[in-house]
């Protein structure tokens, strides 16, 4: 601690760091438990309990007064000095204490959710590790930690994607999670570098605050310019995509979310907390922690992308038929709201639209958890082989779930955003303020907030679809199975307490008295931006009433169409249909579009290297033998082959003239005759 | 053309023709007849070249002594080794002996170009002699002057031929003793 | 009158003779008619020029010699052809090689 | 007794033991080896704790300032005229070397647990494993270039022998071409030294010396010497001290190895014992790192500046290269022969650089790698001792089957694909701070290299995924059959204590970087002083 803090602060920090190391702590112990211990779930939860309350103390002390900054050195390289610390100031508070409170009822819910899984301590360790890496996340003031819990929650997201490993579409899944959101790692360090090497420091706290070094930095001609250095502007819309890029990945946003639904293949008690709550909110959060550092045009593009993930996810969770998946597109879509309130300005009524949504979106897995929990025991029973999510057999369940059906008519209704509920008070807040930021530009850009409009139409509907199918009706999966058994219900109180916790937490007391007007929330009083327009134009009145008007003829309308088979039923074929149920084509894009592509390089770069690489290499070692081979053959032939020619001439002299040493004395004679005769022609001739 | 001249060719003619004979023939027992003639033959040149005493002596050793001498070895030898001989096939020009056939007329060939070359008659000291009637005449007797200059200025050849003949008869008759201690 | 020349072709043509005799023959005593056919090829030579020193008489004089020697070879000689025959049982020079190498 | 000295002799001491000891006793001989290498890593971690920080013990370019510094006259010719030949035994450590020099000590700990798996000649196998100890501890000690090229060649011939006659399959042609490789570099080393040794003269003395620090400094250089900096000779047309950082960088490159010199890594490693693989990746890599650093950029630093594009094109090329390599191998060992290729070029880029962090990021690397590599070896040792295959096509599900190791397994690779919390995140993480950084601080490096080399980051966590998903997640199911099944046990104590510590480290180092950045820190910012004043 570089600064002597009062008594007071000094506790909260301590409050602070029991809150992160708490469920480190569990973790711990729980990696040291046996593998199928059922202590592990306890001790999860006495952490996050503990955690819970000292995150609300905090809370009470942090929220809306200064900000609380306190470091300490961890390590110096060069002449960096590298710190570690917590900032406290209101949106890290609340995202600490929004954990620990979605954190408490998934946790109570798991333990019963994976009451019979083998790995029961294990799942935990993973959970309370994931908690850990996410608490930090929030406080954290570094931005060097920010990234490596950044990518520790990617981390336990992917252990807990992955957790039956055994099953080839979840181990998939976790693989693809975690390369999709190391795109956005790699975004986000190009970021932090890129900020390092314009400011030099990773702290969070002077380079954002206000009057902060990132205000102070301008752009003018070309170059950005801050008070230590400059470098070419480009490098600030760098940084400004890679942040992007990082918030796309974490958040699911066009063009990085498909991994979300694939996640979906880990425990619904998993996607609750951290592909529905928390996690995801981790890519807002990072935009609201680095907010002053866009400018405008950036701010617009991010509004138009938030837009449009918006609407493409809604577009695409209208005729999925797994009730994850439909959750899942859901939830994207949610937080292509929040991206596009923080695109258009609307910084509060973004993050008060992440806390609305972790509740009520963690609500509805919960809900989902329980209808598949039953389903996962129907199929058990009665021996079927049957996809448990797939809400194409299920209808009904009301009368057998009676619990979990209020349950998900509230988080429905919240998530639909009618009035009295939480995401009623939230999301209005979002378009209105969209309507606002889009008077002032181009008229192109009303498709923003007309975007978003049509999106919260084709919410309801979705949603709607999704309770009578899953709810009103008949129990569909009856048709083809007469004799089935049924012996559900909605389970013990570890599942009806955060149900009831969760679904109290998605109406509108816990954040405003006044059901009707987003302004009167506490929470976005606390962090609407300076230049709020007050209630004075007329889209604060007409967008509420005209939203949720059609909306409630939106649901009728799909109710009437999936429970009653009124009026008529949609075609299967059509080129929406396919394009929305096949989520866009964008996996099938993306599989031919880049993974190919990128395995065809490696592969190509492995042919390079063995062929071309090795093959100079061979080559060379040919060329080198060829030429010691010329030798070695010159040696033998030619140098040993003259010597060899010499001695074959003297010995062929010697076998000529031994031809003559053959004994015969008649033979000798002969010889010397003919020689004497030789001798004599000679001697005549010459 | 002389009568000498004539006895001349006769006996070149008997010499040469026999000895021909001789050498073509396969047969071992005329050959060594047809020998006989051709030292006749000789002799009778030998007179022709006045040399009488060499004539005789020419007849008595060779014809009395080496040829009978060979006659002996011949048939001192068994009957097996005519038998062998005569097993060889006869065809007149065996080509086995072609190349010695060849040799030998070279050789004549070389010999008479020689001689011919040399022009024997011709040589400075026979001229000389001639001029000095340093010649011997068909009327002139030999003989003693032969038994002089033999014992006279020949004596150290004659007593080393002798030796010679010494040596030779020891030799001969060693080598032919039988076997065994040899 | 009869040259020397004379003489001394009749001694070439005998000479010869001997010569392909003494090469050819696969009899060892027909090489030694041979050998004398050569010898007596020589000393007709010798009486031929023995003609011209009438004094000394160095011609037939050593033609005597000659005789004299080739009555002395020829003895040994067949000594020599004795022996071999016994231990070769043949007289064929050529099966005779023990001078080879 | 000097304790640098200790340390490097101390193998060779224990070698004799081995030597005398009889083949009969040839069950003690790991023992002894262990017990040597536990004896450096105690010796190391002595020095560790005991090596001064502070701007006054820096060393680089002062030698003065290096520590634990033995010194003694060694050859010492008269060679009259010619003046005095001046080889001496210098040895001394200074930042840079220091966190190396534990780091191959553990490794060399580690690598003996390894060995335990050789069952042939192991007399020989000891003897050559000490023998290359002992040199690869010389290489980071010596101050003397002939020195330091004595123990470079040393480390060599073990390692050649340690290939050929324990390796896999192909390992005749793997031993050769690795030789070839390392003595292609060497060789020209050699005239480089010869060349410097002719130009520097030691100003105590006045005879030319082999002192690398004496090199460092321009006055010492002979006027119209060979590699005089004022001199301006020539070779071949080319400026002499181009060539001969150019010779020497190539000499060190292939020890990194970078692209295009690496492809004897790929086949060494896949055909050596996991022992050897082990010291391969962890230490030998790491020499020519340091070489680069010590040599390269202490002797030329001026021609490191303007050749740094270069040096930090390759670097990239070998991050991208390497890691698209990885990603098409399907046999283990050589997806992470690859994956080295990609990690070491963080440290050519970091040094490239030239920056604080660039450096810093470097040596951790380094560190970093060392360990991490050793322990992704041992993981490859430990499933091809059970079933001799590395194919990952071949296995599935081991997770199930082997979850201790499997758990190891996600340790070393999440660590290698640079998960915070770990060093090789860090490591990266600076090393490409520093890259983004220089072309503001010395306009070394383009903005570009930066953002490139994080691409290499992405690749690594695809293809180490890829294989975790591939060979460890699923249902169990092995080429093998039921003989794998049970050949496949979970790892054992023996195993475990390699792995421990090594995992430790690395975990460590990720969550205190100051254990290798405080010790490196003034020699680095010495360095950096050193290359800007040129």
């Amino acid at each position: 601690m570089n600064v002597a803090l009062p008594h007071t602060d000094s506790t909260i920090i301590n409050y602070t760091l029991a809150v992160v190391a708490l469920p480190l702590l569990a973790a711990l112990i729980n990696f040291c438990l046996p593998v199928k211990s059922k202590v592990a779930g306890w001790v999860s939860s006495a952490a996050i309990v503990m955690g819970c309350v000292l995150s609300a103390i905090v809370f009470s002390k942090v929220w809306n007064q200064q900000p609380l900054h306190t470091q300490t050195l961890w390590f110096t390289i060069g002449q960096t000095k590298v710190y570690a610390g917590t900032l406290l100031n209101n949106i890290s508070v609340l995202m600490l204490l929004l954990v620990s409170l979605i954190a408490l009822p998934v946790h109570i819910y798991s333990t019963a959710y994976m009451k019979h899984d083998d790995r029961y301590g294990r799942y935990f360790t993973y959970l309370s590790f994931f908690c850990f890496s996410m608490l930090a996340l929030v406080v954290i003031d570094s931005l060097v930690l920010f990234y490596a819990f950044w990518e520790l929650v990617g981390f336990s997201s992917y252990l807990l994607i992955g957790f039956w490993f055994t099953r080839d579409k979840a181990v998939q899944a976790n693989k693809k999670a975690f390369i999709m959101n190391r795109i956005g790692d790699i975004g986000l360090l190009s970021a932090i570098i890129i900020i390092f090497a314009q400011f030099h420091t990773f702290d969070i706290a002077t380079l954002f605050a206000d009057g902060g070094l990132v205000f102070k930095s301008i752009i003018k001609d070309g170059l950005w310019i801050s008070e230590a250095n400059q470098m070419p502007v480009i490098w600030q819309y760098v940084a400004c995509a890679g942040i992007f890029m990082a918030v796309a990945a974490k958040s699911a946003q066009f063009p990085l979310h498909t991994w979300l639904p694939d996640a979906m293949e880990g425990p619904t008690s998993v996607s609750a907390l951290i592909h529905a709550a928390t996690m995801v909110a981790a890519g807002v959060f990072l935009l609201g922690r680095v907010y002053p550092f866009f400018t405008d045009a950036e701010l617009t593009i991010l509004a138009i992308i938030g837009c449009f993930t918006a609407f493409m996810a809604a577009s695409i969770a209208l005729t999925q038929n797994d009730l994850k998946k439909v959750l899942a597109y859901s939830t994207i879509s949610q937080l292509g709201y929040m991206t596009l309130a923080m695109g258009v300005g609307a910084y509060g009524s973004s993050l008060f639209h992440l806390v609305t949504h972790a509740f009520f979106k963690c609500l509805l897995f919960l809900v989902a958890g329980v209808v598949i929990h039953e389903m996962q025991h129907i199929k058990e029973e009665n021996n079927l082989d049957i996809d448990p999510q797939n809400i194409q057999l299920m209808g009904g369940l009301r009368k057998k779930l009676p619990l979990t059906f209020i349950a998900a008519i509230v988080g429905s209704l919240a998530l639909i955003g009618i009035p009295l509920t939480s995401g009623y008070l939230s999301k209005d807040g979002i378009l209105i303020q969209a309507f606002e930021w889009s008077d002032g530009r181009s008229a192109w850009l009303k498709l923003v907030p007309v975007g978003a409009l049509l999106t919260s139409w084709l919410t309801a509907f979705y949603v709607s679809r999704l309770i009578a199918k899953v709810f009103f009706g008949e129990f569909r999966l009856l048709k083809h199975h007469p004799q089935l058994k049924m012996h559900i219900g909605d389970g013990g109180w570890q599942y009806r307490v955060p149900l009831i916790l969760l679904a109290v937490c998605s109406l509108f007391p816990l954040f405003s008295l006044n059901p009707f007007f987003y302004e009167n929330a506490w929470l976005f009083k606390s962090l609407k931006p300076a230049n709020f327009l007050a209630r004075e134009n007329i889209y604060h009145s007409i967008i509420p009433i005209g939203v949720n008007i059609l909306s409630v003829f939106v649901m009728y309308f799909a109710y009437a169409i999936y429970t009653e088979k009124r009026i008529f039923q949609f075609p299967q074929t059509g080129f929406l249909y396919r394009l929305s149920y096949n989520q866009w084509y964008l996996d099938k894009f993306y599989k031919h579009a880049v993974i190919k592509p990128v395995l065809g390089l490696g592969k190509f770069c492995f042919w390079f290297d063995r062929n071309i690489i090795d093959g100079i290499i061979h080559l060379l070692d040919n060329i080198t033998r060829k030429i010691a081979a010329l030798t070695a053959w010159t040696d033998k032939y030619i140098v040993d082959g003259f010597l060899h020619a010499v001695a074959a001439l003297v010995q062929s002299i010697g076998n000529f003239a031994r031809k003559f040493q053959n004994g015969k004395v008649q033979y000798y004679l002969y010889s010397m005759l003919l020689i004497v005769l030789i001798l004599f022609v000679l001697k005549i001739l010459i | 053309m002389s009568m000498i001249r004539l006895m001349f060719y006769v006996m070149s003619f008997i010499a040469i023709a026999s000895a021909l004979y001789a050498a073509l023939s396969k047969n071992l027992v005329r050959s060594i007849f047809v020998f006989f003639v051709t030292l006749f033959a000789l002799a009778g040149l030998y007179v022709l070249a006045l040399a009488d005493f060499v004539a005789v002596t020419q007849v008595v050793i060779y014809v009395g002594g080496i040829l009978v001498l060979i006659l002996f070895a011949f048939m001192l030898s068994r009957r097996e080794t005519l038998n062998v001989i005569q097993q060889r096939k006869s065809t007149f020009i065996n080509m086995a002996k072609v190349p010695a056939l060849i040799l030998a007329a070279l050789f004549l060939v070389v010999l008479v170009n020689v001689i011919l070359k040399a022009d024997a008659d011709n040589l400075p000291w026979i001229k000389e002699a001639i001029a000095q009637k340093n010649v011997i005449t068909p009327t002139s007797s030999t003989i003693d002057n032969i038994g002089v200059n033999l014992m006279t200025t020949y004596l150290l050849p004659f007593e080393a031929i002798s030796i010679l003949l010494l040596m030779a008869l020891v030799g001969a008759a060693h080598l032919s003793r039988k076997e065994g201690s040899a | 009158m009869i040259t020397l020349t004379d003489f001394l072709l009749v001694g070439a043509v005998l000479f010869s003779t001997g010569i392909y005799m003494i090469v050819s023959k696969r009899n060892s005593i027909q090489v030694l008619i041979g050998i004398e056919l050569m010898l007596n090829a020589a000393i007709l030579n010798l009486v031929a020029f023995g003609r011209f020193d009438k004094l000394k008489n160095s011609g037939q004089v050593f033609a005597l010699f000659a005789i004299v020697l080739a009555a002395a070879t020829t003895a040994v000689a067949l000594a020599i052809i004795l022996n071999v025959y016994r231990r070769y049982k043949t007289i064929d020079p050529d099966e005779i090689k023990n001078l080879r190498d | 007794m000097n304790l640098l000295t200790l340390l490097i002799f101390i193998p060779v001491l224990f070698a004799l033991v081995i030597v005398l000891l009889p083949s009969s006793r040839r069950g003690s001989f790991k023992y002894i080896t262990l017990l040597a290498t536990l004896i450096q890593l105690g010796i190391s971690i002595y020095i560790y704790l005991n090596f001064k920080t502070g701007a006054a013990s820096a060393g680089i370019n002062y030698e003065g300032q290096f520590q634990f510094v033995h010194k003694l006259p060694w050859i010492a010719l008269d060679l009259g005229n010619m003046g005095k030949m001046q080889i001496d035994y210098f040895v001394g450590i200074d930042g840079i070397s220091v966190t190396l020099l534990v780091m191959s000590a553990l490794v060399m700990v580690v690598a003996t647990l390894a060995s335990w798996e050789i069952k042939s000649n192991l007399k020989g196998f000891f003897l050559l494993f000490l023998l290359l100890d002992m040199a690869v501890m010389g290489v980071f000690c010596a101050l003397d270039f002939f020195l330091f090229y004595l123990f470079y060649e040393l480390m060599l011939l073990p390692l050649y022998f340690l290939i050929g006659m324990w390796g896999g399959v192909r390992r005749e042609y793997a031993a050769i071409k690795f030789f070839l490789y390392t003595l292609f570099g060497s060789v020209f080393m050699l005239l480089v030294m010869v060349g410097l040794y002719l130009s520097v003269n030691d100003p105590a003395t006045g005879s030319h010396t082999f002192n690398i620090i004496q090199m460092m400094n321009p006055a010492n250089y002979t006027a119209g010497s060979v590699f005089s900096a004022a001199a301006h000779q020539t070779i071949l047309g080319m400026p002499a001290r181009t060539v001969g950082f150019v010779v020497l960088f190539i000499a060190f490159a292939i020890k990194v190895p970078v692209v295009p010199l690496h492809t004897w890594l790929p086949d060494a490693h896949v055909e050596a014992p996991t022992p050897v693989s082990i010291i391969l990746a962890g230490v030998l890599l790491k020499i020519g790192g340091y070489g680069i650093i010590r040599i390269c950029l202490g002797i030329f630093p001026e021609i490191a500046s303007s050749g740094a594009f270069w040096l930090g094109l390759i670097g990239v090329v070998s991050i991208l290269y390497g890691a698209c390599n990885a990603l098409a191998q399907r046999d283990l060992k050589r997806l992470i022969a690859y994956s080295s290729v990609s990690h070491m070029g963080f440290v050519l880029l970091g040094i490239a650089s030239q920056t604080a962090e660039g450096v810093s990021g470097s040596v951790m690397q380094m560190v970093s790698h060392g360990f991490l590599s050793s322990m992704l070896f041992f993981l490859v040792g430990v499933v091809y001792n059970r079933v001799h295959d590395r194919d990952i096509y071949h296995f599935r599900g081991l997770g199930t089957q082997m979850p201790q190791y499997t758990a190891f397994v996600m340790v070393a690779f999440f660590a290698s694909l640079g998960l915070p919390g770990f060093s090789a995140f860090v490591a990266e993480a600076f090393t490409l701070a520093g890259t983004f950084k220089s072309p503001m601080v010395n306009g070394l490096l383009p903005y570009w290299m930066a953002v490139c080399g994080s691409v290499g980051i992405l690749l690594g966590a695809a293809y180490f995924l890829w294989t975790l998903q591939r060979m460890f997640f699923g249902k169990v199911s092995l080429k093998g059959g039921e003989v794998w099944k049970i050949a496949l046990t979970d790892i054992n104590i023996r195993e475990k204590l390699a792995l421990v510590p090594l995992a430790v480290a690395a975990l460590a180092l990720g969550l205190m970087p100051s254990l290798v950045f405080g010790k490196i820190n003034d020699s680095v910012l010495a360095l950096i002083q050193f290359l800007q004043a040129k």
